[in-house]
């Protein structure tokens, strides 16, 4: 289990990086999506469901929305 | 009336005045002269109780209450004495001479509070109140300097307060280190706390009090705002100005020397030639100051300037005079203090009225103005003489008295310096004598008035107090001597017309008969010899050239040339630039700072917060 | 290395979470890019505060129709009602700045914020 | 005795009861949110008395403290709260005339919120309350700073950045404190902070400050604010200026005198506030933007507080108080002076604003009272202040500080004086704008600069009890958890 939640860290912190270095937008904004879910599975391992519906919903749907929908008004725009 | 009132009086009177003001024009200077010659009047019938209990208010502050004392003795008599005096006198001046101002009611509003807290200072009776009353005098000093009509008057009146107020920290700061010990502000207690210190500790502390009225007194090396101030404040407040202001300082300096006798402690440290060192390097700065007065205001082309200069010199005898500490210095300082204070008034009011009428001070663009205004002509030339020092004028007797105090304990050099400065203040009041009222008439002065009644009434006032202290000095040797009572200092002898020095008496009564044989005489020549002829002013002669600017010619431009030159390396370097750079180098300092941290960019922003909690971390709050 | 992974991957990975976004955020010049670091950071925070309140084979603090009489076996709720109110309050500040974002982008035709400097000094 | 909760509850009511109002009238919201700062005054006056002699405590939901979240109001809290209504009260009392913004109803829910969000970190007794209060305070200013169109935006996405990184590192700290004491509760985190880790205390409270003197204007952290102060609207910069950084303050000082009374700390605390201080000044002096004079004024300003409090001894702390409260009404008094000017000016450049006192002389005393009274003139209410910190940092033997106080202290005169000077003496140069003058506020808070001035024990005796509190943290303990 320990080793489980260590690669899903470890893929956490990879999506977080790929985030930052990615040069296209959408994709930074899919893999800081990434990076929700998967605390979204780490809440819930760590026994906290309530919040990982909370963030599943707001961290993973919503900020990824809202994310989308800036990158489209404002340089997506052309795209 | 409780003492308290006069120092409020006048602050509350101004603020009705100020609203008043907008309805009537000329009611704040109307009603302060009524308010002042009503202060004045009571302040007279106050003359020999000095048995009326202290007053105290107490502010709560900190933990307790503090109460803030007043009282009154002859020494406080004087000053606020001279203060209502001279607050009357220029009240009386202003209401017709402010009729083009345009900040009138600002000036007015500042004097009312500038002479009551004048009053609070001087009837202080601890040094909270005291410092109080002196903030409260900076800042609306402050303002009537800042609103002189010239632009440079607001550079002016920034140093002024910016090193005044150097100062009242400094004083703050003494006043609180020994307030933590002791509890209390009384000037006794403080004193009594001071001689119980280590002698260099007190010396510190008693150098930290003493600097803010050193400043406000003009003394080198803080004489530097002087000049700037009096030159661009109101016409008017300069005279107050240069007549009480600086006394204020000389006040603090007594205050601190005789009256809380801090002189006492001092007389326990180095002594250098039979006085304690402070006094003695204070005596020294003294005459510096007279030194350096006199040869700036020789080279002077406003005639503001130049009696600012010559009042930084003539302060320079009374710290010299009191510095010394001798009974008969004291006597000279406090004598040449009330005397300056009347002639230097004269000097300036005469010179407000020239202004008044013609609109400027360089004395290269007046001339002549003797026919045009007779009285204002008579009172400089009166005054000067008394700067000057020539009998039978109080000038003379104040700088005799000097002259004995300082030739009895043998300072050479300082002798020397008070002669110079003596001699050099001949060269600066002939100065702008000949050049605004000798000479020729300017043909845009063509049609000069004399000044209005009101305008003249002071002048004829201070003319009449020059004469009569020179006659009877033993009017104001009353007061004084009762003052060294107070401040167990031996008293010089006197009767009403005579004063006795180290080296012999002087007899007024005497040299005034002779004086006025000598100037009857003179007048009988004057009048029977033959008339002189008059030349226009553009009259001027060069080698076939056509002169394009006669302003330059004018023979008041560069009038002492000769000597100036002697002393141009020594002009140059002057105390200004250097307090200028310091300010400008912290400008700059500042001015870094502004560019290189507010880049404007968040993100450098965000770096400055991870940066500082990296900084933090490793400087030890949690390593 | 088991027992060093139990013990510290949840913090250590929380903890790195958040300085990558951090990283992002001082580095990258592209708002939406800095905005992105901002949410890492929120989520790393929130990651944190969980696992705090966690307690080695607790069950989740919610009523179940499992009966539990140890009530000593709940993981903490505190720490899970303070990530709740966070992940709200993160997402409300991010809609609001990206908000931002929109308009800076109108007026200034760039997400550069090395460009965005109209108020410095 | 009224709830205090209340004081906390209506703003947050009417803000959200303001989209209603603006509904039936364009003009209502203004005057509810008058009327709800009037009333939150009301009941500070009613309960004044009973708080002065004991603090309240108030637990929510009738829980016992450590349980619940809890609302305590001691002294410190009782004075702040006071001068904050008061504050709030006179500017929705200028906001009655002066919001002609586009989106009306939004500024004042956001005005609102924000009042809320000051009372609820003044009165808050727990830390997660303390945390949420903040993000409130914040989100409504980022809201109310983008009001000014023009360059609102680019100082609300810093602010947005600073913020949210501080917010993060508030959470971290008080994840960390939880962590360890098992409690939000500040009573319980005090009593037990003896007890935990004294490296952890170390990095808990860094923590803590970098989270909340990022509001509370100390420079590295709160180098946004002259952005923020300066773009925002007059009556939003004197509550940033005056309310939130008094608030923030206050959550400091409670931080670092009841939960982690940690005294080698205070000597950090001492150096960053003497450095923020002096480098505040010196470029306050380089302004020629007299709102962003003013905001690196404030920075200054709290510097000072802050740097003063920390000297940690009974009269250094209440004269950093009373300055901190003084401030709080100077500086609204300034900048809403200050805004009126610029708008009657149509610049913002102080060289513009020569000889404009003739033309609007009520303004133009307010600011330079505002003025004279940071600058400590006798009889204002800067006076005492200034005096207790001189006698307090001088009392604690603290000889160096007193200097650079007194060093900035003339600095700050120096820029002021300039304004005051330009805008008395100097040249008419503008040709100016119609402006609404509201007089009544700027009245008010002259009368009480000059009533502070004069009467210093209005706030100095309750300050002494304010301090005697703080410094004795086993009382504040063992009010909130009574006899546990």
């Amino acid at each position: 289990m320990t080793l489980l939640y260590s690669l899903l860290i470890l893929l956490m912190l990879i999506s977080g990086i790929a985030a930052l270095i990615f040069d296209k937008l959408v994709n930074s904004i899919i893999s800081a999506g990434m990076v929700s879910l998967i605390a979204a599975f780490l809440f819930y391992f760590l026994r906290a469901p309530d919040v990982a519906m909370a963030e599943a919903a707001i961290g993973t749907g919503l900020s990824t929305a809202i994310f989308i929908i800036t990158l489209y008004k404002t340089e997506g725009r052309g795209n | 009336m409780s003492l308290f009132y006069y120092t409020f009086i006048p602050i509350v009177i101004a603020f009705i005045a100020y609203f008043l003001n907008k309805k009537i024009k000329l009611s704040l200077a109307i009603l302060n002269s009524v308010v002042f010659a009503y202060l004045f009047y009571q302040i007279s019938r106050l003359y020999n109780q000095w048995n009326i209990p202290h007053e105290t208010i107490s502010y709560y502050m900190f933990d307790r209450e503090i109460q803030l004392i007043f009282q009154l003795t002859p020494l406080s008599w004087l000053f606020i004495f001279m203060t209502t005096g001279a607050g009357l006198l220029i009240a009386i001046f202003t209401i017709k001479s402010q009729q083009e101002y345009v900040l009138r009611s600002s000036f007015h509003l500042n004097f009312a509070i500038l002479i009551g807290s004048i009053l609070g200072v001087v009837l202080a009776g601890d040094f909270l109140t005291l410092f109080i009353f002196w903030e409260i005098m900076t800042w609306s000093s402050f303002f009537l300097i800042s609103s002189g009509e010239k632009k440079a008057a607001q550079k002016a009146s920034y140093r002024y307060i910016i090193l005044s107020t150097i100062g009242a920290y400094l004083m703050v700061t003494a006043l609180f280190i020994i307030y933590n010990q002791i509890h209390t502000f009384g000037y006794n207690q403080v004193a009594a706390h001071l001689s119980g210190l280590p002698i260099t500790e007190s010396i510190i502390l008693i150098i930290m009090l003493a600097i803010p009225f050193i400043i406000k007194a003009g003394v080198f090396p803080f004489h530097v705002w002087v000049n700037g101030a009096h030159s661009n404040a109101p016409k008017e407040f300069s005279p107050f100005l240069s007549g009480l202001m600086l006394k204020v300082g000389i006040y603090g300096v007594i205050l601190l020397l005789y009256f809380v006798p801090l002189y006492n402690i001092l007389k326990e440290s180095v002594n250098y030639r039979g006085l304690p060192i402070f006094n003695y390097i204070l005596a020294i700065f003294g005459c510096i100051t007279v030194i350096t007065g006199t040869i700036l205001a020789i080279r002077q082309e406003d005639v503001k300037r130049l009696v600012a200069f010559s009042s930084i010199s003539q302060m320079g005898y009374i710290i010299m005079a009191l510095a010394i500490s001798t009974p008969l210095g004291f006597t000279g300082g406090l004598l040449h203090l009330m005397n300056h204070m009347i002639f230097k008034t004269t000097i300036f009011l005469s010179i407000a009225a020239v202004i008044y009428r013609t609109k400027t001070t360089k004395m290269s663009e007046m001339g002549g103005l003797i026919f045009k205004m007779p009285v204002t002509f008579t009172a400089y030339l009166i005054a000067i003489i008394a700067l000057a020092g020539i009998p039978p004028t109080n000038g003379f007797i104040s700088k005799w008295v000097i002259y004995q105090a300082l030739i009895d304990k043998g300072y050479i050099f300082l002798s020397v310096a008070a002669f110079f400065g003596s001699i050099g203040s001949f060269m600066y009041v002939f100065k702008p004598l000949s050049t605004i009222f000798l000479g020729q008439l300017k043909p845009e002065h063509e049609n000069i008035k004399e000044v209005p009644f009101l305008m003249q009434l002071p002048m004829f006032v201070l003319m009449a107090l020059i004469l009569l202290f020179g006659i009877l000095p033993g009017l104001q040797m009353n007061l004084i001597n009762q003052i060294s009572q107070l401040l167990n200092i031996q008293p010089v002898g006197f009767t009403l017309y005579s004063i006795t020095g180290a080296f012999g008496k002087w007899n007024s009564l005497v040299i005034f008969s002779l004086f006025v044989g000598g100037f009857l005489l003179a007048f009988i020549i004057f009048i029977s010899a033959k008339k002189s002829k008059q030349v226009g002013l553009m009259d001027t002669y060069t080698s076939g050239e056509y002169m394009d600017d006669p302003e330059a010619y004018h023979y008041a431009y560069q009038y002492f040339r000769p000597f100036d030159r002697v002393f141009d390396s020594f002009a140059a370097r002057s105390l200004t630039v250097i307090y200028d750079t310091f300010a400008q180098n912290i400008v700059k300092l500042g001015n870094l700072f502004r560019k290189s941290i507010v880049t404007g960019n968040g993100q450098t922003y965000a770096f400055y917060m991870v940066l500082f909690i990296v900084i933090l971390a490793f400087a030890g709050w949690i390593i | 290395m088991i027992d060093f992974l139990e013990k510290w991957s949840f913090f250590g990975g929380s903890v790195l979470l958040i300085l990558i976004g951090l990283y992002g955020v001082i580095t990258r010049k592209n708002l939406i890019k800095i905005f992105i670091g901002l949410s890492l950071m929120d989520t790393g925070i929130n990651v944190l505060l969980v696992s705090l309140g966690y307690v080695e084979g607790g069950i989740a603090p919610i009523i179940t129709s499992t009966i539990n009489n140890n009530s000593y076996n709940f993981v903490d709720p505190i720490p899970q009602a303070l990530v709740l109110t966070s992940i709200v309050i993160g997402v409300a500040v991010l809609a609001l700045g990206l908000g931002v974002i929109i308009k800076i982008y109108e007026k200034y035709n760039t997400l550069d914020i090395s460009e965005i400097r109209g108020l410095r000094w | 005795m009224v709830n205090l909760i209340l004081i906390i509850a209506l703003p947050l009511l009417a803000a959200f009861l303001i989209p209603l109002f603006n509904y039936i009238n364009k003009k209502l919201p203004s005057i509810v949110v008058f009327l709800t700062t009037a009333i939150n005054l009301l009941i500070i006056i009613l309960n004044y008395n009973q708080i002065i002699l004991e603090p309240v405590i108030i637990e929510l939901g009738n829980w016992q403290a450590p349980f619940a979240i809890n609302i305590y109001v001691g002294t410190l809290e009782l004075i702040s709260i006071t001068v904050i209504s008061i504050i709030s009260l006179i500017i929705a009392f200028y906001n009655l005339n002066h919001s002609n913004f586009s989106s009306e109803s939004k500024f004042h829910t956001l005005y609102s919120i924000i009042i809320a969000g000051i009372y609820g970190i003044v009165m808050t007794g727990d830390i997660f309350n303390l945390f949420v209060f903040i993000e409130i305070t914040t989100v409504a200013a980022y809201g109310l700073t983008t009001f000014n169109k023009d360059k609102g935006y680019e100082a609300a996405i810093k602010y947005i950045i600073i913020g949210s990184i501080s917010s993060v590192f508030l959470l971290m700290a008080i994840g960390f404190t939880y962590s360890a004491v098992g409690s939000l509760n500040m009573a319980v985190i005090a009593a037990a902070s003896n007890l935990i880790n004294p490296g952890l205390v170390r990095i808990i409270s860094l923590l803590f400050f970098v989270g909340i003197a990022f509001e509370a204007g100390i420079l590295p952290l709160s180098i946004w604010v002259p952005d923020v102060h300066s773009i925002a609207p007059s009556a939003v910069s004197s509550t940033l200026s005056g309310l939130v950084f008094l608030a923030g303050i206050t959550a400091l000082i409670k931080i670092f005198f009841n939960l982690f009374a940690d005294p080698s700390l205070y000597v950090f605390l001492m150096i960053i506030g003497a450095i923020s201080l002096i480098i505040g000044e010196l470029i306050a002096y380089q302004q020629d933007d007299i709102k962003r004079m003013l905001a690196y004024s404030s920075i200054a300003q709290m510097s000072l507080v802050l740097t003063i409090i920390s000297v940690g001894t009974k009269y250094a702390i209440s004269g950093g108080l009373f300055q901190l409260f003084n401030h709080a009404i100077l500086k609204t008094l300034l900048f809403l002076t200050a805004g009126l000017m610029i708008k009657y000016a149509g610049s913002r450049n102080i060289s513009d604003f020569g000889g404009i006192a003739k033309k609007i002389p009520l303004i133009a005393v307010g600011f330079s009272v505002g003025s004279l009274g940071i600058l400590g003139v006798p009889f204002f209410n800067g006076f005492v202040s200034k005096i207790m910190i001189v006698n307090g940092s001088l009392n604690a033997g603290e000889y160096i500080l007193t200097f650079l106080v007194l060093f900035a202290t003339v600095i700050e005169m120096a820029y002021y004086l300039k304004v005051i000077q330009t805008i008395f003496f100097g040249k008419i140069s503008i040709n100016p704008h119609k402006i609404v003058k509201s007089y009544v506020p700027i009245i008010v808070l002259i009368t009480v600069v000059f009533l502070l001035g004069i009467y210093p024990e209005l706030i100095t005796k309750p300050l002494n009890q304010a301090t005697g509190e703080l410094l004795s943290r086993s009382d504040y303990i063992s009010n909130v958890l009574g006899g546990m």
